[in-house]
């Protein structure tokens, strides 16, 4: 059952709120960093791979 | 070369590999997301307050797994490595590179929220703990790794590089940790180490369960979407990547 | 043309080669010792030239030097071989190359480790290390800079072929250095406390073995990636 | 019994950073071959050379030396070849004869006549004077010393006749043209005409084609 009277109190987490939080808040802020950097890095890589064969059909040199 | 079932070399092509974890990845996003959600509202919400700690004694519930991940991490690491090196299988050395900033990360993880948990128990940020020294050193390990990878300008030479330091971190870590826990109990033999799990109520440990379980979906989730983009990377003269960016899949 | 092959193996001959190569660069001998002394003096300037507290930090700070000054001259281990291309000639030689690198680790303590370690009174003395702690000291010193040596040869390897590899070198290396300082360092700290100082040799003894295990066959095939690279 | 060829490569291909340097080269080197490797600079005649050294692993294809692939005789092969590459190996603080003893230590299957093949070199003056103060030239010579004290059948030189004068050029290639007699096999680099028409291997039709 719920631990704390209020939202209050669960917030305020008898003093240590501030550590727990701010804990909680990097280790959510490196998870979503751990996430979103291989993402970014597909994105960029297909986009140039795309530039890159959009450019070499208009330049003539086919790459197979 | 020794036998291997067909399905090991069929999965060490990169091409199959990529489509084939393609399917795991929304599975594993799942079960990461939902665990992880569970653990959190579990742990800060539901679980009993520890007598001495308080409420601090929360952050054990990302201390703790993270800790286990950095040192699975450097573990899968090695292994990643060593297939690479013996079997010179490409696609390993790709998951040795997609591991290591992982593990770091995770170290990371683990070192602040030790640090931040030391204030309320020790009124200081930084205590000499053996476990937290150990992480340290794992830490160091992981920028090794990923500093000498990113010294060699080919790419090839870099991974088999970064898989023999891999493979002898590997064997020095039992011997960093065992010397780091002596050295502990020389000078301070009487407090209690921080997150010994000390005979915790069944109500906090569960929900460490569930979050452990969660960090290691998610730490097979990222180290999938790593290793596929690094494939992509190292296939990028291939058809089927020039195909893929066609497609814009 | 009968094949004589010489008498003296792959292995002697290396030694001989660079303990030659040394002496004609008498000079190099002496950096890591000066630089030893040196940052020894650092420690009163900057702590305290206060004797009694001198002497508390005297064991591990006398270490810590040594590590610093092993470190320094790492670097340069496989360098010149593998710049001249004598380092290719060496990885193609019938005998296999880990025992040419156990040749030249053992040659490189030689003219780095032992100096140290037969230098390391004179610190004892400028950091008023106490009198029971000399022997420990020089004993946990001589197996202690050997370790050193073999584990900073599999950075060295690693790094030979990256330009300006030395701060890379140290950063990969001091993780691996770690255990050797703690029991080296704690030996002798037992010693100047009077307690028996038989456990932490025993166990610097160990890691010498341990690392006299995988060093050599760890920076053979670091340096074969080197030279592939 | 048929007599297997000394070295038989097939379908030798070489990326750097997924980058074809050349693909599907297969040669065979017979006992009493000269076999010169052209083609222009970055065709990959060095990457081939090291290959067969054993420095570099090739991405594909197999080497087999006397029928058998060489990681089953890694050790049998490197004592029964000389690499010489673009440096010359020699470290400059010592003189040429204690440069010889320690790579006749090296690469046992010699005969210890070092005076003898400095003198056949022209370096007996300045056989302990330190290489530091010889020239390019004769750096070079104290590593060509070795052939004449080597018992190695296979010699890989790559670009053995850089700064060598005239009259070295001629002796080298008598050397080899001997070495070749003798049953040995010479795999060499090198953009000067060579006097003695050997088997030409060229590596352009093989370089910068996308796998």
């Amino acid at each position: 059952m719920f631990q704390f009277e209020s939202l209050a109190a669960f917030i305020a987490m008898g003093g240590h709120g501030p550590y727990v939080w701010i804990s909680y808040a990097v280790t959510l802020l490196t998870l979503i960093w751990l996430v979103i950097a291989p993402i970014r890095g597909r994105r960029r890589l297909l986009k140039n791979l795309s530039h890159q064969s959009r450019s070499a059909v208009t330049s003539g040199e086919e790459r197979s | 070369m020794a036998r291997f079932p067909e399905w090991f070399h069929r999965l060490g092509a990169p091409k199959t590999f990529y489509s084939m974890t393609g399917k795991w990845l929304p599975w594993l996003a799942g079960a990461a997301a939902i665990l992880l959600c569970v653990g959190t509202v579990w742990g800060l919400g539901f679980a009993p307050q520890d007598a001495k700690q308080g409420n601090s004694f929360r952050i054990i519930y990302i201390h703790v797994p993270a800790a286990f991940l950095a040192l699975a991490g450097y573990y899968v690491m090695a292994v990643a490595g060593a297939v690479g090196l013996i079997w010179k299988m490409k696609l390993a050395h790709m998951v040795l590179k997609a591991a290591a900033p992982l593990g770091a990360a995770l170290t990371f993880v683990a070192l602040f929220t030790g640090a931040l948990w030391g204030k309320p128990t020790w009124g200081t940020y930084w205590v000499w703990d053996a476990r937290i020294t150990s992480m340290l050193v794992l830490f160091f390990l992981y920028l090794g790794v990923i500093a000498l990878h990113y010294a060699y300008s080919s790419t090839e030479a870099a991974s088999k590089a970064s898989a023999v330091l891999a493979l002898v971190g590997t064997a020095n870590i039992p011997i960093i940790y065992k010397s780091v826990d002596w050295w502990y109990t020389l000078h301070q033999p009487a407090t209690i180490k921080l997150t010994q799990a000390p005979s915790m109520h069944p109500d906090m440990f569960k929900p460490l369960l569930v979050m452990i379980a969660g960090f290691y979906c998610f730490y097979a989730l990222v180290l999938l979407m790593g290793t596929r983009t690094e494939i992509l990377h190292r296939e990028r003269r291939t058809r089927w990547v020039a195909d893929l960016a066609k497609t814009g899949y | 043309m009968a094949a004589v092959s010489p008498e003296r193996s792959a292995f002697s001959a290396i030694v001989i080669r660079d303990l030659t190569l040394a002496f004609r660069h008498r000079g190099e001998i002496a950096n890591p010792l000066i630089f030893f002394v040196m940052v020894a003096t650092l420690i009163p300037l900057g702590v305290t030239p206060e004797a009694r507290q001198l002497a508390e930090i005297a064991p591990g700070i006398i270490w810590v030097m040594a590590l610093l000054a092993t470190l320094l001259s790492t670097e340069t281990l496989f360098l010149s071989d593998f710049r001249d291309g004598s380092l290719e000639q060496m990885a193609l030689s019938s005998e296999s190359l880990w025992v040419l690198v156990l040749a030249k680790i053992l040659v490189h303590w030689l003219i780095s480790g032992l100096p140290l370690t037969l230098l390391s009174p004179l610190l004892g003395v400028m950091l008023s290390l106490p009198a029971e702690g000399f022997l420990t000291m020089v004993a946990s010193l001589a197996l202690g800079t050997a370790a050193l040596s073999l584990i900073g040869a599999i950075g060295a390897a690693l790094t030979v072929a990256i330009p300006r590899g030395g701060l890379l070198l140290s950063l990969i290396v001091m993780p691996l250095y770690m255990p050797v300082l703690i029991f080296g360092a704690s030996a002798v700290q037992q010693a100047v406390d009077g307690m028996a100082v038989g456990g932490a040799l025993a166990v610097l003894g160990a890691l010498l073995a341990f690392s006299l295990l995988i060093s050599p066959f760890a920076a053979a095939g670091a340096l074969r990636v080197s030279l592939h690279g | 019994m048929t007599i297997r060829p000394l070295l038989e490569c097939s379908r030798l291909s070489f990326e750097r950073d997924d980058w074809p340097v050349f693909a599907g080269v297969s040669f065979v080197v017979e006992e009493g071959d000269i076999l010169q490797i052209t083609g222009a600079n970055g065709a990959g005649k060095t990457t081939l050379l090291r290959m067969l050294s054993t420095t570099l692993s090739p991405s594909e294809g197999r080497i087999l030396w006397q029928g058998r692939p060489l990681s089953e005789c890694l050790a049998e092969y490197r004592s029964d070849c000389l690499y010489l590459g673009h440096q010359p190996g020699v470290k400059t603080a010592l003189t040429p004869r204690e440069n010889l003893h320690w790579l006749l230590a090296v690469h046992p299957r010699h005969a210890d006549r070092i005076d003898h093949a400095l003198s056949q070199v022209g370096l007996f003056r300045h056989a302990d004077s330190p290489c530091g103060s010889l020239s390019a030239g004769q750096l070079r010579r104290v590593a060509l010393a070795r052939l004449y004290l080597s018992e190695a059948r296979l010699w890989i030189l790559d670009e053995p006749f850089t700064a060598i004068d005239r009259a070295g050029v001629g002796e080298l290639e008598t050397l080899m043209d001997n070495h070749a007699a003798r049953g040995g096999a010479v795999v060499v680099t090198t953009h000067q005409p060579l006097t003695l028409s050997p088997k030409q291997l060229d590596l352009e039709p093989y370089g910068r084609c996308i796998a």
